[in-house]
């Protein structure tokens, strides 16, 4: 007699997988196409951040955190020196402040960008992905003219800005933001606005509000689960306080509204950075910083809205030039935790819409 | 390599160049390869999304005919490894670099994958990709921008339809 | 004025566990001994008004003579911010892990397993997360040294499941 | 209007050309000479069309996303594929340890040999079927359904998680299209009366039936798509989940076979559905009948390419109710539609 019975199917996804954003490792149990069980692995792209910023002083870490979120590397430098800056008291000018909040926004832009692009991509929508990344190309223009890198653009320091942007960055800039309203329209009309696409992503992961709220996640994965939270209007940093921007919230909890959520997101970047380029005042951009930064001896936490997530920074000084302990809270490492939870009994298709929808960047996750 | 075995293997060589169908079809293969070479998509961090960039709109990739990114690396010849090299990735790395087929080659992108860059000193980190695979160029930067990309795959095209070239430039001859 | 309705708490919170309450850089830190971690989490999570109930961040610091688990609490209801500090042994550093509270302490925990090698009771699949499965030491430990590059650039062989 | 007509006849007086050198130009051996030289022809057909549709392919991802696209080797880069498929020939040929050889190998040459002998009953021109078959359509779609178990074949025999995925993809998905597939045709037939893809053709004499049996046409199109395995009905190759499907393990030339065959199998879909449907070789301008006849196929595979670039991938759920709730019934619907059709016409015509 034989004995028939069925296997789950044990699927190993990544590292080197197309759609795993970098090196995110998934073990999958399939039964036929619907997902059993997730067990997500990460790591391989651990470099010991948190390790090197103990042997690296206060200044020389900020290009590391360039190499957190890469999407976003602006936001996180300001995350960093913010975080400096509170420990050590320092005021920084206002025109520091401003221009701050200008490159900020222009990487929440480029990072949501490549958000809908990889989306797109994870579901082979081709065009999408080139037209996002054809508009990314505008704001790696203006970095490049500012800090003369595309990527890790490092151009925040403890105490104010590295430069001034030249004058050829102000045009670029308004031309950029005149433009937005026609490429959302491009990408709504080519991606959001497909049938197969919203098939695809709507009513699917479903992630309720009491169970973003129990696994800590932030960012717009919280946002889109109909919670209003952001750090930019809860405890306002930087200057964040004088303009006049919404927090796009949806309540449809699923893959659609985690992505489109995201375009909301880039019209407010895009009212904040008009109001930040209305108001700049004149003056220096780098405030009076010693030479040799020596915090006091003490801790700091300071968080800030990420693209992606919350990014916090907790640094605990004993009063040397190296920071003794330098813990970074990365958002999409703990929005990762949703993944295996509300992935299961969907598709595999759909876990790797799910996976994109979540942005998750493994240079943040994996530190 | 001893200076016999160098010697006999290039008198080997002569004598296979005098053979004309031989080396016809050899230059002929190594045109081919030259112009096509389909890298296997193995963005390891920051460097990846530059080469995303180089795939896009602007710097366009595909007018060398380089775009069909594989996702297998069966059926890809070149792995760009675009990032840093953890020493926990390192034997994965390797294990993708035995499945592609021959003949293949490797780059190794930004500063981390060709001396550890800004990382080096970590505890979880490789100095480089040259540790685990043979790399045939290295393009410096961190991250490379995506032209210095096209420009190491070019410096790759050079190298591979020009063999006996490349082997001068090396000699110092 | 939030501040010290949510202090008022805090203190009151602290007599319970024995803890102590600091405020560093206006913001208000609790420090417990690890026994009392999940019954000081729990009362600050149930804070009537003004409740800390969402855990921002939880991560390890080695403070040379002994390791910390120190928890950043927030709200998503209002501003109130606390943290709280729970001083561990560190020749047996074993916590209660507060899975149980909040889901989202899962990867957290294992990260500071892995980092620091402090042992969180309960939780339901404690491994190393970043480090492969054979690695020894707790890297961000203070006593921990990293090989030599020489050591390091040896290939190590693929384990199993990897 | 004769220089016309020699263009347009120009292959068949070459036939006539090469059967009159025999002794009796209908002998058997005059009939193998034929038979060899059509079967040569298809051949060149496939790799021409493949070598050809890659680099048009390329070209149009680009188009679609508003770059070049190839453009330095050769002439705006029309030697690309050349150097690709140069490239192919040259590279290692592995076979993963564990795959079932036989199966693993034989998978590709099977693929690659059905766009062949389904290329071979097209007519491309007037008289110009290599095999002049009077079950052409049903020939046609037997042949082409036989590509399913070569994709099980690949992906069974690669042993490879990945591969068996999308193997088991392909059938789920090749087998539901193929009924849709052949019910939208059953409408032509039943208007012809004759299986025969000639006659079909020249039933389309002064109305190509894209007009009489608009349905049909849409509902041939995407089963189509589907059935070659086309974006957006791609999730046998999905690269975002499967990797490459059943051809993950496959290396050079034996995967420049897949490759070939997947375009050959475009082509040929391409190709019945101008002839069926789009009127064949014939055309109103005053243009050689096999020119029409390629234009026809041009302009659906540049459209399968334009969706390609164009549409996500649909899930294989939805792909699934598609195929089995909306296709199926569409294609009955026009089935009784036609038969109704045709009952009135005869009715009033008295025929």
């Amino acid at each position: 007699m034989t004995i028939e019975k069925t296997e789950e199917l044990l699927l190993n996804m990544g590292p080197q997988h197309p759609s795993m954003h970098g090196l995110f490792r998934m073990v999958v149990n399939l039964e036929g196409e619907t997902v059993t069980k997730i067990d997500p692995k990460m790591g391989y792209l651990h470099r010991g951040i948190e390790k090197l910023a103990e042997s690296r002083t206060y200044s020389q870490f900020i290009p590391y955190t360039d190499r957190l979120d890469y999407l976003a590397s602006p936001h996180n430098n300001w995350a960093y020196v913010q975080t400096v800056e509170k420990l050590m008291g320092l005021e920084i000018p206002e025109r520091a402040e401003y221009l701050r909040v200008i490159f900020g926004e222009l990487a929440r832009i480029a990072s949501h960008q490549v958000c809908i692009a990889s989306t797109a991509l994870d579901m082979a929508g081709w065009s999408a992905w080139s037209y996002a990344f054809r508009d990314r190309e505008r704001i790696c223009d203006m970095y490049e003219m500012t800090a003369g890198s595309r990527l890790t653009v490092n151009n925040m320091r403890i105490g104010g800005m590295s430069n001034e942007p030249p004058a050829e960055f102000w045009p670029a800039l308004k031309s950029f933001l005149d433009d937005t309203p026609e490429m959302l329209e491009e990408y709504n009309g080519i991606f959001f606005g497909n049938e197969i696409a919203q098939g695809r992503l709507k009513s699917v992961g479903i992630l309720s509000k009491e169970l973003a709220e129990n696994l800590s996640i932030t960012g717009p994965c919280l946002r889109a689960s109909g919670v209003n939270y952001d750090v930019r209007k809860a405890e306002p940093y930087s200057i964040y306080d004088r303009f006049d921007f919404n927090v796009p919230v949806r309540y449809g909890c699923d893959s659609y509204d985690r992505t489109i959520i995201r375009m909301d997101e880039i019209v407010e970047s895009v009212k904040i950075i008009k109001q930040a380029v209305r108001d700049i005042p004149e003056g220096p951009i780098m405030a009076k910083v010693p030479k040799v930064i020596k915090p006091p001896v003490g801790e700091v936490y300071h968080r800030v809205e990420n693209p992606k997530g919350e990014l916090g920074f907790y640094i605990v000084s004993d009063g040397t030039t190296k920071p003794a302990r330098l813990r970074i809270r990365a958002g999409t490492f703990i929005n990762l935790q949703m993944l295996p939870i509300v992935s299961l009994g969907w598709k595999i298709q759909d876990v790797v819409a799910i996976f994109a929808t979540l942005d998750a960047v493994l240079g943040e996750v994996d530190k | 390599m001893d200076v016999a075995l160098e010697k006999k293997l290039r008198d080997d060589e002569t004598l296979l160049e005098k053979n004309i169908l031989v080396t016809n079809i050899d230059k002929l293969l190594n045109w081919a390869r030259g112009h096509s070479f389909w890298p296997v998509t193995l963005g390891l961090a920051c460097c990846a999304i530059e080469m995303m960039a180089t795939g896009g709109p602007r710097y366009d990739i595909s007018r060398f005919g380089y775009e069909v990114f594989r996702a297998s690396p069966r059926q890809a010849d070149v792995m760009i490894v675009a990032g840093t090299c953890t020493r926990k990735m390192a034997p994965l790395l390797r294990r993708i670099y035995d499945q592609m087929p021959e003949p293949k080659w490797v780059i190794a992108m930004g500063s981390c994958a060709c001396a550890g860059g800004p990382f080096v000193d970590s505890y979880s980190m490789l100095a480089g990709a040259d540790k685990i695979v043979p790399v045939d160029v290295y393009i410096p930067g961190c991250p490379p921008r995506p032209e210095s990309l096209l420009y190491g795959l070019l410096q790759l095209q050079f190298k591979v339809s020009n063999p006996a070239k490349v082997r001068l430039m090396k000699h110092g001859k | 004025m939030e501040n010290k309705v949510l202090k008022e708490q805090v203190e009151k919170l602290a007599a319970q566990v024995n803890g102590e309450v600091e405020e560093i850089i206006g913001e208000l830190v609790l420090k417990v001994k690890a026994s009392y971690v999940i019954e000081t989490l729990k009362g600050a999570k149930s804070f009537p008004n003004i409740p800390c109930d969402f855990l921002h961040d939880l991560c390890g610091v080695d403070g040379v003579d002994h390791l910390e688990a120190v928890y950043q609490l927030t709200s998503l209801r209002g501003p109130q911010r606390l943290r709280v500090k729970a001083i561990i042994d560190r020749e047996n550093p074993v916590i209660d892990s507060v899975t149980s509270i909040w889901q989202g302490a899962n990867f957290l925990e294992r990260e500071a397993y892995d980092m620091f090698g402090i042992n969180f009771k309960g939780h339901p699949n404690l491994k190393r997360i970043y480090m492969w499965d054979d690695f020894e030491g707790y890297p961000l430990r203070k006593d921990y040294v990293t090989e030599p590059i020489e050591v390091r650039n040896i290939v190590r062989t693929r384990i199993e499941g990897e | 209007m004769d220089a016309l007509n020699t263009i347009n006849n120009v292959f068949l007086i070459i036939a006539a050309a090469i059967r009159s050198l025999f002794a009796d130009p209908h002998s058997v051996w005059a009939n193998l000479t034929m038979d060899v030289i059509n079967f040569i022809i298809v051949v060149i057909i496939v790799v021409l069309a493949a070598l050809i549709l890659i680099l048009l392919e390329r070209k149009v991802a680009g188009w679609t996303s508003q770059r070049p696209g190839p453009n330095r080797l050769g002439p705006r880069g029309w030697f690309q594929t050349i150097a690709d498929a140069l490239k192919l020939m040259g590279k290692e040929d592995i076979t993963p340890a564990g795959a079932d050889k036989f199966i693993f190998k034989i998978a590709p040459m099977i693929i690659f040999s059905l766009p062949m002998m389904t290329l071979a009953v097209i007519p491309y021109g007037n008289g110009m079927a290599p095999i002049n078959l009077d079950l052409g359509i049903f020939y046609f779609l037997a042949i082409s359904a036989i590509s399913t178990v070569a994709f099980v074949m690949a992906g069974w025999g690669s042993n490879n998680k990945y591969s068996l995925l999308g193997g088991m993809r392909a059938v789920a998905q090749m087998i539901s299209y193929e009924i849709p597939l052949l019910f939208s045709l059953l409408g032509v037939v039943m208007i012809t009366q004759s299986f025969n893809l000639g006659v079909i053709v020249e039933a389309q004499k002064t109305v190509p039936f894209i007009l009489i049996q608009p349905l049909a046409f849409v509902i041939y199109i995407i089963a189509g798509l589907a059935e070659v395995n086309r974006a957006p009905f791609d999730l046998v190759e999905a690269d975002q989940e499967v990797v490459a499907g059943p051809f993950t393990e496959y290396t050079g030339l034996r995967w420049g076979l897949f490759f070939l065959g997947e375009y050959g199998n475009m082509t040929a879909v391409s190709a019945l559905a101008a002839t069926v449907f789009l009127g064949g070789w014939q055309g109103p301008a005053p243009i050689p009948g096999w020119v029409w006849f390629w234009m026809k196929v041009g302009i659906i595979i540049f459209f399968m390419m334009w969706a390609r670039w164009t549409f996500p991938r649909i899930r294989i759920d939805h792909l699934m109710h598609l195929a089995w709730k909306v296709l199926l019934p569409l294609s009955i619907l026009n089935i009784f539609l036609t038969g109704l059709g045709i009952y009135i016409y005869r009715l009033v015509m008295g025929g």
